[in-house]
């Protein structure tokens, strides 16, 4: 059969994207699949050198809109790492609840999209709805919905205040019967389970060969987590357990995301229970040369920073790595034998950051004309859960 | 000879159909924008969606060939307005009986805003538009087939009537056609067909907006794109108001509850399930379609 | 595998190569190695220590190009940084590339900053830089 | 005010043109069309092609590669058409000020009519420029 592969297509203003999947095409099944990075590029590791340490922890938050205080988060462990510093114990509280927080509606936005993809546009509509309130605790404690500017080198840039508290408690109790709601409906739904389950699987020795981070690599059944084995700020103060499956589909990675969610909300709870009362910044003056490095389990996977200063006030090198850059590799095992119709459902199970996913083109390679972008992908995948729909007679 | 311009331009022609084009537009939108929590537009929306693309600035791609572009989209409006006037006729005016065989010129008709739509993406000279065109070529001869085999039944049922007029009066004799068992899988064939004529969600693979830019329309814009959409508004009342004539007893100002009936079963169907992909399409009309039409023509020559 | 048995067997295995031992604090090592025993102790950390390649960064020191390969060993939530430096005119590695896939990208991005070219990588083509970035001109080298 | 005038300010179809952005705004676009904010009652719709634009939202810093682009679009716009410059970065540079393929801000490449600031401006902050806009275009100021 001829195989059909990628020359570029026809430009529409979609392709200027920070991912690329090309699909190598043989009729139905996907043969293989070329990522090809660096539109996006900016390269911050350049800039980071210009700024001082104090603006390089803004500057890091835009990386990426959705986990937008992981990286900040990361930086200030190396620097705490670099110092050898430990921030005040009320700061490691605060750190830790605005990154569950995060953690909250990072994952609601990531099961909206894996709805919309699979033909779900309702379950798209609801996840959003529910971030919301997620949105509002994040706009009352830090003044922005998303963006919070909160963490700072040796503590924390906004304090947490008591009368909030309730009202924060209140609003992640009130999510607690949704999420069971959105189990239900994504665990029990024979549609879903039979469009996901079997659909690109990742055994336990991909994750350690393609050194997989997060949800993705947890799905595989890899037990990691940076939280507990390399603990930091508040974990090891807070009870909680690291969730894995061992299916290594679409399904386990969205069944790992849905009991994290779980977790997220009781650690943040546990830590406005736990918050102790005291300083929230140690105030760090100059920084001395050597060497950090921070860690940091992003919604995606662990993020490492590596920072090295030379005395000056700004760092002599700042080395950043995204937990995509690994998890987006193994797609290359993931996708290949896999339909087209479900390309779309498998690249977004890592998680790529939103607008990576929809980043597919499939072009015909003899008349070069654009087969189907990635819109098309996503509407296969919604046919496919149609099809089975109808099947199962519902 | 004024009174059938007045027919042709105010009364069941173009005004008229248009007000109520954008009225079941404006309901179409604001029920899918409730079933998702959402407030959804004002009442005079497509009114003003069409005046504000007036004012816009009609664009002519260089590669496309110009009159074609330009005239297409007439050609759909031209048929619709035609079509409203030999429906509503009829049902209201017992004067005018209209002529024997209007119900096979009103079946071609319809089919003349889909060809403009073809005619108009590929004058276009864009490769999405083509492909958008390739893609309603193949619904058209998919939805054709069983829509013309529905449309026997009637004539079957009425012992031959070819006149629309005469059809009405049999089923308000003799009760109407959807009462019946092959009558009644006739109807449910040409909702479907209707639904894939207006090119609502499950089936507009070749006007999908994510999908390919736009679709057909990619390189439209200004009046030209204002008419395409008078003409799916205007089609979007006209159609129903032919399968009510065919099987329901006709329609008067006081029974327009059908049409309400009828345009909440579009708007269910467009809202709960997916967009479906060309090939599946052509299979289910070409399937399952067509031999419920088949089936209901049997049962229709059986009497049943 | 205890932190201090998975340490020794390094110290054991890098021998008179092992040129300075940094124990900086409970999760992080620091090692500083000759280039030419780094594949056999990525071999025996991936193998036996359970380790994972979490990533590599390299830094430009005016005079060397330092490269720091940086393993987790989860099960102990120890972090473990090979360091190793590379003579400025001859930036010649071996590619990883061998022991686990993860390596690909993380190599690539670095030839592609630093110039380092890695023997045995395979396809050396650009990843975040555009295809006609001017050749030779290398982002995050100091020598600009 | 003419009915036509009218007409565009009631009915503002968008285009969304992401130039390299860190997918902040772009979250807060679609977040405007979702149930809280829901633009669909402003008359506000997400279309797929520049040519039915009235409105192109420009988000993101235009890196080297996005600018001959960016002009190829808006000449196939059909005016009049407004350019809403989103986020801070492509109002003004924002914080890649001084980036290796330095940013360049919106209105050194496009008439800009509305900046709307914040990184990511908050989807009430982008309906508060929308009405701004519509004032701008009855002539209040």
């Amino acid at each position: 059969m001829s195989r059909k592969i990628i020359p570029i297509g026809p430009y529409h203003p979609l392709q200027d994207e920070p991912e690329f999947f090309k699909l190598h095409v043989d009729g139905e099944t996907v043969v293989d699949i070329d990522i090809e990075l660096g539109y996006n590029h900016r390269l911050i590791e350049k800039i980071s050198e210009s700024k001082n340490f104090d603006q390089v922890a803004f500057m890091v938050e835009r990386i990426c809109g959705i986990c937008s205080t992981s990286h900040p988060f990361a930086y200030v462990n190396a620097i705490d790492d670099l110092l050898g510093v430990k921030p005040p114990e009320r700061a490691l509280y605060i750190r830790t609840a605005i990154a569950e927080l995060e953690r909250i509606h990072s994952h609601l936005l990531w099961l909206g999209l894996a709805g919309h993809f699979l033909g779900y546009n309702t379950v798209w509509m609801w996840a959003w709805r529910y971030r919301e309130p997620v949105l509002d605790i994040f706009e009352r404690v830090t003044g922005n919905r998303q963006n919070y500017g909160m963490m700072k080198p040796g503590g924390v840039r906004r304090d947490m205040f008591e009368e909030d508290f309730p009202w924060i408690k209140k609003t992640l109790k009130d999510l607690i019967p949704k999420l069971d709601m959105f189990k239900g409906a994504i665990m029990d739904d024979p549609v879903i389970r039979m469009r996901t389950e079997g659909v690109g699987v990742l055994t336990k020795e991909d994750a350690r060969d393609y050194g997989l981070v997060g949800p993705t690599a947890r799905a595989s059944g890899v037990n990691i987590d940076i939280r507990r084995d390399d603990p930091y700020a508040a974990y090891d103060k807070v009870e909680w357990q690291v969730c894995t499956h061992e299916g290594g589909d679409v399904f386990s990675k969205a069944v790992v995301r849905i009991l994290e969610l779980y977790q997220s909300i009781n650690i943040v709870i546990q830590c406005l229970d736990k918050m102790p009362k005291g300083p929230i910044d140690s105030g760090i003056k100059d920084i001395p040369p050597g060497e950090g490095i921070g860690r940091h389990e992003a919604p995606r996977g662990e993020v490492v920073h590596y920072i090295m200063a030379d005395g000056g006030n700004s760092p002599a090198r700042h080395k950043i790595r995204a937990p995509s850059f690994m998890n987006v590799a193994s797609n290359k095992k993931a996708v290949i034998g896999e339909t087209i119709s479900d390309a779309t459902i498998i690249l977004a199970a890592v998680d790529p950051c939103y607008c990576c996913t929809e980043r597919m083109a499939v072009v015909d390679y003899k008349t070069g004309k654009k087969m189907m972008d990635g819109q098309d992908l996503i509407k296969l995948s919604q046919e496919k859960t149609e099809k089975i729909k109808n099947k199962l007679g519902r | 000879m004024t009174k059938l311009l007045f027919n042709f331009l105010i009364f069941p022609g173009f005004l008229f159909t248009i007000v109520l084009g954008f009225a079941s537009c404006w309901i179409d939108r604001k029920v899918t924008a409730r079933i998702q929590w959402r407030v959804g537009p004002p009442w005079y929306q497509p009114l003003m969606d069409i005046i504000k693309l007036s004012i816009k600035e009609i664009t002519i791609p260089r590669t496309a060939s110009k009159e074609l572009f330009f005239f297409s989209p007439m050609i759909g409006l031209s048929a619709v307005t035609l079509v409203s006037i030999l429906v509503w006729l009829p049902n209201i005016d017992p004067v005018s009986k209209g002529f024997s065989g209007d119900i096979i010129v009103v079946a071609y008709l319809l089919t003349l805003p889909a060809i403009a739509i073809i005619l108009g993406a590929s004058a276009s000279g864009n490769p999405l538009a083509s492909l958008g065109a390739s893609r309603e070529i193949k619904m058209v001869m998919a939805y054709e087939l069983p829509f013309i085999l529905s449309l026997i039944v009637p004539i079957i049922k009425s012992h031959g009537l070819l006149r629309l007029s005469d059809i009405i009066n049999y089923q308000v004799l003799n009760g109407s056609f959807a009462a019946s068992f092959s009558g009644m899988i006739a109807f449910i064939v040409m909702i479907f067909c209707m639904q894939a004529k207006l090119g609502l969600v499950p089936f507009d693979a070749s006007e999908a907006e994510t999908e390919i830019m736009g679709g057909v329309f990619i390189e439209y814009s200004g009046m030209l794109l204002a008419i395409f959409k008078l003409t799916k508004a205007m089609l979007m009342v006209v159609l129903p108001l032919f399968l009510i004539t065919l099987f329901w007893q006709g329609f008067n100002f006081l029974s327009l509850w059908k049409y309400a009936i009828l345009l909440v079963i579009i708007i269910l169907i467009r809202n709960t399930n997916p967009r479906v992909r060309i090939d599946q399409a052509v299979r289910f009309f070409w399937g399952k379609m067509t031999l419920l039409a088949i089936l209901a023509i049997l049962l229709a020559i059986k009497g049943m | 595998m205890k932190r201090e048995t998975i340490i020794q067997n390094i110290k054991i295995r890098s021998g008179k190569d092992l040129l300075d031992f940094q124990d900086k604090s409970k999760n992080r090592v620091y090692f500083t190695i000759n280039k030419t025993i780094l594949l056999q102790i990525a071999k025996y950390l991936f193998n036996d220590a359970n380790a994972r390649f979490s990533t590599a960064s390299g830094v430009d020191t005016r005079k060397a190009i330092e490269i720091l390969y940086h393993f987790a060993v989860d099960d102990i939530g120890l972090f473990i940084s090979l360091r190793v430096t590379l003579e400025k005119p001859n930036l010649e590695i071996d590619s990883l590339l061998g022991l686990f896939k993860c390596a690909e990208w993380i190599e690539m991005e670095m030839h592609e900053m630093l110039g380092v070219n890695f023997k045995g990588h395979g396809n050396m083509k650009h990843l975040l830089l555009k295809d006609d970035w001017p050749k030779g001109n290398y982002p995050l080298r100091r020598d600009l | 005010m003419s009915l036509r005038l009218k007409a565009l300010t009631k009915s503002i179809w968008v285009y969304h043109l992401s130039t390299g952005s860190c997918n902040n705004c772009d979250i807060e676009i679609i977040d405007m069309l979702t149930p809280r904010f829901d633009a669909e009652r402003f008359g506000i719709t997400l279309v797929g092609s520049v040519r039915h634009a009235d409105a192109i939202l420009v988000t993101g810093s235009l890196n080297l590669k996005a600018v001959p682009r960016i002009k190829q679009v808006y000449a196939q716009a059909a005016k009049p058409c407004v350019i809403i410059a989103i986020g801070t970065c492509s109002c003004g540079q924002g914080i890649f000020k001084n980036g290796p393929n330095c940013p360049n801000p919106v209105d050194s490449v496009l008439p800009v009519d509305i900046y709307i600031p914040g990184c990511p401006p908050k989807p009430e902050a982008m309906i508060a420029g929308i009405v701004k806009l519509i004032e701008k275009l009855n002539g209040k100021k």
